[in-house]
This record gives structure tokens, sequence and C-alpha cells, in this order.
């Protein structure tokens, strides 16, 4: 029983089947992607996944619980934290502020009216926030505004954010989108650093082959809207489906 | 079935006013950006074109005439208008009666001025500024414009009446079969509800089918995209402020002879304005329009007398009620579109 | 132009100049002017003395407000022994010289009243804490009088009314320190009924559009009563938001509803817009039950009619008083022309009523001052409480002492069809006389209130 | 667990810290350079008397001193109302544009409170704040529901409303235009003397409009027992926010402002965030509001009025939004032109020029004239572009860039020192 389980899901606009009985497990511990070519549902999935849509058939079920119909916040403190194409920080926070947050929000729940306490007093929130930015090398620009960062930094930032809750699932929704090739490099040679200090679950949805092929542990294939193979990448490179799927279409 | 009729052929004229004022806003809201808390004052100032193309012609020299006094038992000093001079009294006081509607073209060279070196001069340099700012600076400006006309003007409603061919009711009630006096309206409003039609066609048929208005229409969308296709949006946005000014100067033209104009009619109109707009919808000028044209004709049928009586002070409301539920029923208006003025 | 009217404070300089230098601290116990030495609150000290003019200077009412404020410079100069004097040589009390107040210069401060009661009490505290005024005058709306009056009376201070017209103001909201010269809602309505009635007849069916406030109330039901005590009909009465600018809506059902009069109990802009509307709708031309239809403007102002243009002619209303009284009405109005000549010398143009009753009230206070030989509010109060004069321009006038209601002839008029020029808007129909108009102090319409006991404030 | 790998830099985290990681707290829970910001503020408004009354009682600039107890209480009032607001528009972003209605509903209440109970300002004042409270509650409730423009527009419909049916429908309980006074026949149930004389507003007998005056020479200065009051609650209500500012709370709010998106999918819901931050500053403004009845017992319905709601929103901006002490500024600077601007008549132009030649003296006054009296609207509006046009983001971040100015010029003439300060984070 893997911890996310996608069950038959199905989902239309109008006459548009965007997704057609998709089944999908990821397993705790691994790195698992899904791919596809534009247009093949990545996105519809992925919607499903975090809430925003209802699929018309099926469930999706996260740690035994299911997530459709959740709003973000409720989806994130079950247990999943969520990486955007373009870094989603707090610009006009510091940096160690932008850490705070997270590890408030998964102490003390969705809302607390901690309106008279001293942020700076919380010393339990304060070394879990040193910590996990020393974790990632950012400490020396704790007291920067986020805004200010170079995009590499954002990215390292926001990764941050997502693991100091600890997720059981961490979701990178094509985390190198519109990067050049070095900073693709450098996101990957993140992930990796990240994947290998500690187990965690991830699920990047990505079209980037190469950013496949360098972390993921277990493939998922999604084309018009269905699953077409789910395998370790070795058996992906060159599985002649697949390379229908992308030569099929105006690639 | 009258009273109804009634009302709403009350309701298109108070709407056309509003649609008017509201178009010329989401135009700034929409292309611009920009929270304009100026844009009553346009309108004033509209309407004060009018006063003082009045005025202009109106300029006089005194005649001493001995065989009155005045109110102190003095001679009574006449005033002659120059333009008696020019083209004789009868010509001259013919020219005076019809100043309303001739400064129609007095004002849209005045207000597209007006409006461009209010966006070259000062809102230009505030597009990249917070909305607080941009409220700010405009709300002061408002402020500015209304005490100087104050100060010229005064602060009593000057009456600057239509030419007396269009004064008087048309009767509807007769037309449609109903007893004479039951429905009637007057001339000058007919001629103004028309009036924002053509001008509200014209802002749309311009921005529908001219290449300027298309590119505008694009900038709306995706100012950056049209930024980055080499095609100087700023200038076509300048442009853009001097027409929303001119259409709001016109609006107020022609409103003077329906209600006497005064300095601070620009802030009378400001609030219920930034309603419609957004009722209507951010960025939308069919929505603006529909807002404009809704909000009037209701506004209209609460006061019906029955109506108040079975819910009094429902005329009071009206607006800022059917606001609230335009806006909880559909979060971005009748037509806005997603992510305009949002955040 | 007068240069000397220095600051109050300038002569708090010479009244402590013995101690100089040093610190004096003087605790009192509610007030902080000069209340342990004379027993009342902002007793003058040196040779002057100060008044407060709060008028609008913003706002709609701005040119109301304006011509309140020149009249009182005007009041100030003759006081002062300026000028010509003005109706200080008609005044019926002989006790106004020239030589100021009780011999002390009269200095006046001014704020803005922004026709809202807050600013218009912010504006008089001011007055009252920091330039030490002993009286308050002026104003163009009932809300900021009602709002001021109490504010003085708490404070220990003579409020003297501007232009205000609702009942309230000497009925439920009334007090002793506060006094009104201007009339009100009841003497529009004794005033206009019975010249209503025999213009246009005892069989009518009045329509009445009314300003959803207090004044707007006060002045509906004054009219409907006296109306009704005549025979006529109210056949529909509908209330108008303030803020309203547009009264299409509210004109246009007015023909086919079987009235034949409008009343429009307007009032400032309200009252231009909806009787330009009125107009515009055809009312004036329109027949309504064989009679020709006619609309009556229960308040009059010269501003109003300013604004309102071509459109006021021909219509009735009621004013306080007209420049052009004692030249057309006689010698019982005496005291106008000479209002009206040192007005028109010194601005150019003849004064409002709003204008003429800030100038009344201005040498009302000071003469009463000078009867009762002190400042102190309470004094003050128990000269003018039924004090009778003449030659201020209203003929006869009794200031009545249970509600401190100035009883006086109230002028009915008619815009003119032709007028000369912009001042000169309106026609004295007739004067209707004191004792028309005059009720009993517990009239139901002025119910509710107290005086109570006049304030000295220490 | 992944959190035992501490960087050694951590440990050494003792260098000068500015408020955003203060470790230390210096007093009362605050960081030292927020209790220095608190002292000062506390010195501002205890010594107000004497700052405001700079200029000799009989001088001719006596006109400027703003030093009387109506005024300097109007001051901090609206000091309060701007704080709260600020609590709300600073650091959400949500622009309320109709905030007068808590105001003038807390106003409302605490004039009830002293016709029906006491003259004894404590329960008119709680009533106010509780009052306002819940208003803002319903209101907040539904109006938050939209962001942005359509927030605005949502709460400026819901105070319009109350204002015009404050004004005329709702007459028995408001009083109309007139509003709502003191009077002699209120019932009064916990006063002695109710029903024979006008109460005064007063605490436990202490009389709101009692003062005490010191005269040092040609100075005089008031100190005012309402004044006190009121700047003693505005103290209070400003240490409160400086708590909420620096609290996890308030750094949601700014979250909130800064990535509603990121908020959400950080598990956090900024709905009760928002609601809460729009009900305290709704509270703030209901406090405003019963000090203002406090002070003087008099309510009228245009204290709701859109434009009442737009002066808050000026004040803040004009002073700073986001600022800690900036909407205190922005309320004194309009209420202070308001106030003195509006009272300068050509008389007293005529007495400050008069040393000059009769011609130049006349022309003098005619330039000014403009300005002062009934043109003091047009210097406020003049201010507000001159402000925000020099000044981007108010008087404190505008005066605080034009500080920096001053330093860096001063930094490049001493060399060394300059190395020094590179290193301070700019605050």
């Amino acid at each position: 029983m893997g911890i996310l389980e996608v069950k038959n899901v199905g989902k239309r606009f109008g006459g548009l089947k965007a997704l057609d009985n998709v089944n999908l497990s990821v397993q705790e511990n691994t790195v698992h992607a899904i791919i596809g070519p534009n247009g093949a549902g990545k996105s519809t999935l992925l919607n499903c996944l975090i809430g925003k849509l209802i699929p018309d058939t099926g469930s999706v079920m996260f740690d035994g619980q299911s997530v459709l119909g959740r709003k973000p916040h409720e989806i994130n403190q079950m247990g999943i934290s969520r990486v955007f194409q373009t870094p989603e920080i707090f610009g006009d926070l510091t940096v160690f502020e932008n850490v705070m947050i997270p590890i408030f929000a998964r102490r003390d729940g969705a809302f607390a009216l901690h309106a008279f306490k001293q942020v700076m007093n919380d010393r339990d929130i304060r070394e879990r926030t040193e910590a996990m930015l020393a974790d990632v090398n950012m400490l020396d620009k704790r007291d920067a505004h986020a805004a200010s960062l170079s995009r590499g930094d954002k990215r390292r930032l926001e990764m941050a954010m997502c693991l100091s809750q600890q997720p059981k699932l961490l979701l990178l929704d094509e985390p190198t989108a519109g990067m050049a090739r070095a900073d693709t490099n450098n996101t990957i040679d993140l992930l990796k650093e990240i994947k290998a200090k500690r187990d965690i679950t991830m699920c990047i949805i990505e079209h980037d082959m190469h950013v496949v092929f360098s972390l993921a542990e277990r493939i998922t294939v999604l084309a018009q809207g269905t699953p077409l193979v789910e395998d370790v990448p070795d058996n992906i490179k060159g599985h002649p489906k697949v390379r229908e799927a992308y030569l099929g279409t105006a690639h | 079935m009258d009273a109804l009729i009634l009302q709403i052929l009350n309701g298109l004229d108070k709407g056309s006013a509003y649609a008017l004022i509201a178009l010329g806003l989401t135009l700034i809201f929409g292309t611009l950006g920009v929270v304009n808390f100026a844009h009553g004052a346009l309108f004033m100032l509209g309407a004060f074109c009018a006063v003082t193309l009045n005025r202009i012609l109106t300029l006089s020299h005194t005649v001493v005439d001995e065989s009155r006094t005045d109110f102190l038992g003095n001679p009574m000093k006449v005033d002659v208008p120059y333009l008696f001079d020019i083209v004789g009294p009868d010509t001259g006081a013919k020219l005076i009666e019809w100043s309303v509607p001739l400064s129609i073209l007095f004002a849209i060279p005045v207000m597209i001025l007006i409006g461009v070196v209010m966006e070259r001069g000062l809102i230009k340099h505030f597009y990249k500024r917070p909305h607080a700012d941009q409220i700010l600076v405009t709300f002061g400006l408002a402020i500015v414009l209304q005490e100087v006309v104050k100060y010229f003007y005064g602060a009593n409603p000057i009456p600057t009446p239509a030419p007396s061919a269009f004064s008087g009711s048309f009767d509807f009630g007769v037309l449609l079969g109903f007893d004479p006096y039951v429905i009637i309206y007057p001339y000058w409003r007919l001629v103004y509800f028309a009036f924002a039609m053509v001008v509200i066609a014209a802002v749309f048929a311009f921005l529908q089918f001219s290449t300027f208005g298309m590119v505008v229409r694009a900038g709306m969308a995706d100012r950056e995209t049209v930024g980055l296709l080499g095609i100087n949006i700023d200038r076509r946005f300048t442009i853009m402020f001097g027409i929303a000014a001119a259409v709001a100067g016109l609006a107020g033209v022609m409103y003077t002879p329906i209600n006497p104009p005064n300095y601070h009619m620009g802030m009378d109109f400001l609030v219920l304005s930034f309603v419609v707009v957004v009722v209507g919808g951010m960025g939308s000028l069919p929505g603006a329009v529909l807002a404009g044209f809704l909000l009037g004709i209701l506004e209209s049928l609460a006061s019906m007398g029955w109506v108040i009586d079975l819910i009094p002070g429902i005329n009071q409301i009206i607006i800022y009620l059917v606001a609230i539920v335009v806006l909880l029923t559909r979060p971005r208006g009748l037509m806005g579109r997603k992510g305009v003025m949002e955040d | 132009m007068t240069k000397s009217n220095f600051t109050r404070r300038g002569l708090l300089k010479t009244g402590t100049a013995a101690g100089a230098g040093l610190a004096m601290p003087t605790i009192f116990t509610s007030k902080v002017w000069g209340a342990a030495h004379t027993g009342f609150t902002n007793a003058p000290q040196g040779d002057t003395v100060t008044l407060g003019f709060n008028v609008p200077q913003s706002g709609p009412y701005a040119d109301e407000g304006a011509d309140e404020l020149r009249a009182f410079q005007l009041a100030v100069e003759h006081l002062n022994g300026e000028g010509d004097g003005g109706m200080m040589q008609t005044f019926s009390s002989k006790t106004l010289e020239g030589n100021g107040i009780m011999g002390k210069k009269v200095q006046f401060v001014s704020g803005d009243t922004q026709t809202k009661s807050d600013a218009a009490r912010a504006s008089a505290k001011s007055m009252i804490e920091k330039d030490g005024a002993i009286m308050i005058s002026g104003g163009s709306s009932s809300g900021v009088a009602v709002a001021v009056q109490a504010l003085c009376q708490e404070a220990g201070i003579i409020f003297m009314a501007g232009l205000t017209h609702a009942n309230d103001t000497t009925g439920k909201d009334k007090k002793a320190n506060g006094f009104r010269h201007f009339f009100n809602s009841y003497m529009s309505g004794a005033a206009l009924a019975p010249i209503l009635a025999k213009e246009y007849g005892k069989d009518r069916k009045a329509y009445h559009l009314t300003a959803d406030y207090n004044w707007g109330y006060t002045t509906e039901q004054a009219i409907r009563e006296s109306t009704e005590a005549l025979g006529w009909e109210t056949v529909n009465s509908v209330l108008t938001p303030l803020t309203q600018t547009d009264f299409s809506s509210y004109i246009a059902p007015v023909l086919n509803s079987g009235a034949d009069v409008l009343v429009l109990n307007h009032y400032g802009g309200n009252m231009v817009n909806s009787l330009t509307n009125a107009v515009q709708f055809g009312l004036r031309e329109a027949t309504a039950n064989g009679k020709k239809f006619e609309i009556v403007v229960p308040l009059y102002s010269e501003l109003m009619a300013r604004g309102a243009g071509k459109n006021i002619a021909g219509i009735l209303g009621s004013q306080n008083w007209d420049w052009k009284l004692e030249n057309e009405k006689g010698a019982r109005y005496t005291g106008t022309n000479a209002f009206v000549k040192s007005f028109g010398e010194k601005y150019g143009f003849p004064p409002s009523q709003a204008a003429h009753t800030c100038y009344v009230q201005t040498l009302l206070y000071a003469d009463a001052v000078n009867r009762a030989g002190s400042f102190n509010p309470c004094a003050v109060v128990e000269a003018l409480e039924g004090f009778e004069f003449d030659g201020m321009g209203n003929g006869p006038t009794l200031y009545r002492a249970e509600d401190h209601q100035c009883f006086k002839d109230v002028v009915v008029v008619r815009g003119k069809e032709n007028p000369e020029n912009e001042f000169d808007l309106v026609e004295i129909v007739e004067v209707t006389p004191v004792d028309q108009v005059t009720y009993p102090p517990d009239h139901p319409q002025f119910a509710g209130g107290a005086l109570g006991e006049c304030n000295p404030g220490a | 667990m992944t959190d035992h790998t501490t960087d050694p830099r951590t440990a050494a985290s003792a260098r000068p810290a500015t408020a955003s990681h203060a470790t230390e707290t210096a007093f009362l829970g605050l960081g030292p350079k927020d209790f220095r910001l608190l002292l000062i503020v506390i010195a501002l408004t205890m010594l107000a008397p004497f700052l405001l009354n700079p200029f000799p009682a009989g001088s001719e600039l006596a006109q400027f001193n703003a030093g009387y107890p109506d005024l300097m209480q109007r001051f901090v009032i609206f000091g309060i109302f701007a704080i709260g607001f600020n609590i709300l528009f600073g650091l959400t972003g949500y622009l309320s544009f109709g905030h007068a209605a808590f105001l003038g509903v807390g106003s409302y209440a605490a004039i009830w409170m002293m016709k029906l109970l006491t003259m004894n300002v404590i329960p008119a004042i709680v009533l106010s704040v509780i009052v306002a409270g819940i208003f803002a509650l319903l209101v907040g409730f539904i109006s938050l529901r939209r962001s942005g423009i359509y927030f605005s527009i949502l709460t400026l419909a819901f105070a319009q409303m109350s204002y015009a049916l404050a004004y005329s429908v709702l007459t028995p309980i408001t009083g109309g235009e007139t509003g709502l006074q003191a009077k002699i026949n209120d019932p009064r149930i916990l006063d002695p003397g109710a029903g024979q004389s006008l109460g005064r507003a007063n605490l436990f007998g202490l009389e709101m409009g009692s003062s005490y005056n010191l005269q040092i020479g040609d100075w005089s200065f008031t100190f005012n027992a309402g004044y006190y009051l009121a700047a003693i609650v505005m103290l209070v209500g400003f240490y409160l926010a400086i708590r909420l500012f620096r609290s996890p709370f308030g750094m949601m709010l700014r979250a909130v402002k800064s990535n509603q998106q990121r908020m959400n999918y950080t598990g956090l819901n900024s709905r009760p965030y928002t609601l809460a931050a729009f009900v305290i500053s709704g509270m703030y403004a209901g406090l405003a509001g019963g000090l203002m009845v406090a002070m003087d017992t008099q309510v009228g319905p245009e204290r709701m009025f859109w434009t009442a709601s737009g002066e808050v929103v000026l004040m803040t901006i004009l002073g700073g939004a986001g600022t800690l002490i900036g909407p205190v500024l922005g309320a004194g600077m309009i209420k202070y032109m308001e106030n003195i601007v509006s009272k300068i008549n050509d008389n007293i132009l005529h007495q400050w020029f008069s040393f000059l030649p009769d011609g130049l003296e006349d022309a003098l006054v005619a330039i000014v004239y403009p300005f002062i009296g009934k043109g003091w609207n047009l210097t406020l509006g003049i201010v507000f572009m001159l402000v925000v046009i020099f000044l981007p983001g108010g008087l404190v971040q505008g005066g605080q860039k034009v500080a920096r100015l001053f330093r860096r010029n001063n930094r490049k003439g001493g060399g060394a020192e300059s190395e020094a300060a590179k290193k301070q984070p700019a605050e």
C-alpha cells in the first residue's frame, strides 16, 4: 500500500477527457515521477491531488484518507507540502521568517491566535528554524528579504520551507520549468542533496526527461489522460510506448 | 405598470450617467491599473467646462443705465456681453442659450489635454507604486482640483440651463395609449440618454475595430507581452487616459442642465462610480455599462412610494445592498476578469 | 481692513505679566479659563473680548458661510465704532455706542463647521479652549446648530444660532445657553398656509417630497398641519435621501398621483436639484384636477434661488428677512435699509438672510451684555429672556423666555419672473404678522425638551 | 529526523540583533528597539501639552499652537483609530473602506451607555469596544469572502448603509441628523444626580473636561484630564499593537499580504487570521469612537460617512502603512491641518504681515490667502501629493530614506567609519 493511492480517477471538461481511469501508487521513501508530453493531463492530475479539482470518478487517498474536496491548508496539514513551478515564497518577509512560518503551521495548526506572544521568544521555533537554514546552507542570508534572493536561492528557500514541515509527501510541480540548463542542474543537485540527507517521499511532475532520469526511482508515463507505463527509470528509457507517446505528438 | 415604465426610463437616464463615469474609470483601471480617485473630479471639470464656456460667451462690459437704479440707489450698471457687439444681440443670445451643447466641442480638447497632462505629469510615475500611494496622490489631486474650482466659481450650484428647444417633456404615455401626463419624460434627459449611448458605442467601436484599440485591449490583457512586441504601449495608454478623461468630462458637460453643477459634484459621484465599476467587474467595459444601467434602474424602482412603505429606507441603501449581493454571488462582479485588482 | 484682532492670548500676556518668568500654576476645577476668578468660562481679561464665528467654509454651504462671515465682520466693525454703525442707529436698545462691548474692544476668531456636527464642535471647542471665545455664533444647518448649542451649554458659553430652521433647535433640543433669532419650520407653515390658500385655493391636494432627516421631518409636519387645517389634503409624502443628487425618480410619479401641488421640503443642494428636476419634468406647465399645478418651497434662501436660476420663477416660499423689506413694506421694518447700506457699500451686493441673522445675533448679544453689565452667561441669558426689541429689520420682536426663540413677522416670497440681477431673485408677496406665527411653548411640534439651567461654566 | 546537523554558526548567533531576531527582551516583552520607540511615544504623549504649545501665548505664532485639550484629544483618538486600521491594512494589505462604521457604532454604544447607565466613561468605553467588535465580526465575516478591491467595496457598502440608515430610518435610535447628546432627563440609573442636572463625562468623579493650567512666563500649558485618559488608552493600544506586530500572529498577517497562496499551501488557514485582524482593528475603531464620546458627549451620523472612512485610510498611508508610528503621525498631520489651518483668516494674515509696507502686505496676503482658512482643503490636498511624490511610503518610510541618505553622505567623508557601517544590515 503506497502513501498516495490514486484509484480509477477520471475527469472530463465538457467533451474533453482530461483524465481517464488513472491508477497510481506512490510508495513511501521513494522519488516517484509523473511524466508525459504537453496535454497529457499532468496538471489536471496534480490539481486532483491537491484538492483544487474534484474528479468525476475514482478516489485519491493519502495516508489512508481521501484528499478530495479538501482545502489547500487541510491537505498540507495531512502531510503534503508543495513546491511550485516558480518559487512561491513570502517575498516581503525575511528568509528566517519564511522558514519559521511553516514550522509554526506544523506545530500550532492551521490557525492560532498568538497575538501577544513574541515570535523571537519562542526558542523551540527559533532553533528549529536555524537548524533548517543551516541544513540548506542559508544561515548567512537569514535577514535578507526573500524577494531579494537569487532565483536559485529562492528555490532553495522554498524547499527549506517545505522540508521544515517534515512532510510525508513532497509534491514538486515542474520544479525546473523555464530554467536554464545550469539552474536545472543546480536544482537537481539540491534535490539529490536533500534526498541523501533524509528519508523522504517525493512526487515530481515534470516533462523534462533529464530531470526525471536524474532523480526518480520510479516513473509513471502519462499520455492522453491515462497512464501508459509505470516502471523504474531504466525500463522507461527506450520503452517503445513512451517513445511513441512523445514522438507521436508535435515534439 | 405606467409607474414601472416611468421608473425604468428614470433608471436608464441615471444609468447613463453612472455608465459614462464608470466607463472612463474602468478604462483607467483596466489599462493602467491605477486606482484613480480623481475621476470624479474629471466629471466635475467637464461640467465646469460648460460653465466656463458660458462665462466666456457672456464676458461683458458694463454700461450705465441712468434710467434705473440699483439696490443702493445708485445708477444701474448693466452688463452687455462682448459677444453682442461682435455677432449682434440676437445671434449672441442664441449662442449663449446653446452654450451647453456647444461646450461639447469645447470640452473634448480641454478634457483630453487635462487627461494627458495628468497622466504624463503625475500618474505615469505611479504605475509601479502600490495602490495605497495611487489612492493618496489621486485623492490629493481631486481635492486640489475641486478647491481650485471652488476658488474661481464658489461653492454654490451654478444654473446652466439647456437650450429652450429642449425644455419641457415628451409624453410617452400618449404614445403607448395611456392618459396624458402619465408617462412624461423631459426632452433633455432623452438627449442625455441618446448622447450616452453614442459615446458608449463610440468607445466600444474604437476599441473593437481600430488597431489602436486592439493594441490597448491586448495591453489590458497582458501588458508585458505587448511591450515585448516592440509596441509603444505607454504612449497609447496616455491617449487612453485622455479618452477616459474626455468621456468623464462629456458626461459632466451634458449633466449640467439636469442638475446645476457645483464644485463637489465629483465627490458625490466618486464612490458611486467605484461601486458601479466593481459591481460590473474589474477590467470589463461591458460590465461597467451593464452595472451602471442596472444600478440606475434599481435605484429608481426603490424610490417608488409603495416600495419605501414596504421596506423603509430601502431607497437609501439599495445600491449598496445590490453591490453586496452581486459580489457575494459573483465573486468578480457581473463580468469581471480573474486576477484584476484582487490583491 | 481691521488689523487689530489679536487673539485673546495676547492680552493674557499683559494679564499675567506680574508672574512673568515664574512658574505660576493655577488649578481650576472644571474649565481652564478664568473660572476660578470670575465664576464663568472665558471671562474676558484685559480690554478686549473674543467672539467665535463658526461658519461652513467648506462643503456645499460654503458660500452661505462666507456671507455669514461677512456679516460678522461688519458687526464687529460696527461694535468697535468703525464704519457707519449699521443697525446700531435703528436698534431700539441704545446701549451700543461703538466702543465695543462694555468698553472692551471686540475681536473675533473664525472656524469651519464643514456642515458636520463633529467638525463644528471641534472648531467651536478650539475657539473656547484655545482662543477664549465667550460667545459662539454662526452655522448653516440644524444638525450643526443643535450640536454646537449642546456644546456651549456644557462649556458655559452663549450660543447665538445662525441659520437653523428645524423646530428641534428651540424644541426638543433647546438649551438655556442657546438663542435662535431665525424662524422655524412651524412659523414657515403658519405663515405660508393662509397665503397658499389665498393664492391657490382651499381645495388642493399636496404631494410632499421630504429630505430624510430631522429638519425635513419637522418642516413637513409643520406645513402639513397648517395646510390641512385650511382644507388641503395631503396625497402622499415621500422621503428622499440627503445624499440624493438626481430626484427624477421622486418627481416623475408626482403628476400621476392626483396631487396638484408639490411641496419640496428640501434645503441647499437638495432643493436646487429637486426644483430643477421638477421644472424639467414640466410640472410648472402642467395642470391637474383642472387647476394649474404649483410647487412650494417652504424655506427659501437667496443662494439656493441663485443656484436654481430661472426655475424658481413663480414659486412660493418663506424667508426670515429680505433686503427689500423696508422699501416695500414700510418703516415697520426699519433697520433693513441701514444694514443693507453698510453691507452693500462694503461688499458690493445686498446681504442674504443668513448674513442678516448673524449680524443681528451679534448685536443682540453685545447689547444683552451691556444691559446685564456682565459677560457672565447667566446674566446674558437673563437679559435676553423676554427681551422685546425693534429696529433690527424684522419689526417688533420678542426673544421668548420659555424657549429662547425669536418671534417676529415672517416674509412670504415668490421667485421673480424676470429678475434684474442675481441678487434680486425674489419678490415679497406678503408679510405674515407675528401673532399668526406664534405658538404656545408647549406646542406638540416642540415637545420633549427642557431648557435646563443656564450654565456659566465654572 | 534530520535537524541534528546544527551548523556551528547557529550557536554563535550572539551578534548585534535587529528587532526581527532579538533574543533578549528589554522590558514588557519588547525588543530594545521597540522599547525605545515606546518610550519615545510615551514621552511625546505625556509632554504633548508642552510640545504642542511651543509659541508664547501672545505671539503671532500662537496661531500654530495645538496644545489645547480638544485637539490633543483628537490627536490621540484618531491615533488609536489609525493604529487599529493599520493592523488590518498595514499587515494584511486588506484595504477596508468602511472602517468609520465601527467608530460610529462604538460611539452610539457609548452614548447610550452614558444616557442609560452612568456618565462614568468606563462602561461606555468597554461597551463601545465590544459592540464594535461584534459588528466587525459580522461585516468581516461577509466581506472577507472577497479580496482586493472587491473587499474594499463590500466594506464601503456596509459603512454607507450604516450611515444612511443612521441618518434617516434609525432616527429613534441614533437621533438622525442632529445625533445624540447627553440630556438632563436621561435615566442614568447608576448616577445619583440623574434627572436634576446635566451629567458630565467623568472617570469616577474626575471630569473629562477638567484641566490644570500652568503659566510659565508668556507660555501657558493646559493639562487636561480627558486628554491624559485618552493618551494612556492610546499608549496601551500602541503597546498592544507593537506586541501584535512582533507576534506569530502579526507575522502570519504579513504572510497573508505577501503571498496568500503560499500561506494556504503551508497549512495555514488565512480566513481566521484576516477575520481576527479585522475584528481587532474594528475594536480599535470602536475604542476610538467610545473615547470620542467620553471626551465630547455627542454623536452624529456623519462620523460614519465614507469620507470619514477615507480619512483614516489617508492618515495611515500618509504616515506610512505597515509602520508602527506612521499612522499616528498621519492622523496628527491631518487633524492639525483641519483644526489649525482652517482657523487662520485674512485678519490674522494681515496681522502677520503688518510689518511690511501696505502694498507688499496686501500682495503677500493675497498669495497666502487661498491656502488658509476656507482654503485649508487645498493645502491638505497639496500636502498629500507632495508627501506621496517626495516621500514614497509615507512620512515614516520617507523620513527613514532621507535620514539614510544623509548618513550615507556623511559616511563618504569618514572612510573607516563607512566600512564598519556597511556591515550593519540595513533596517
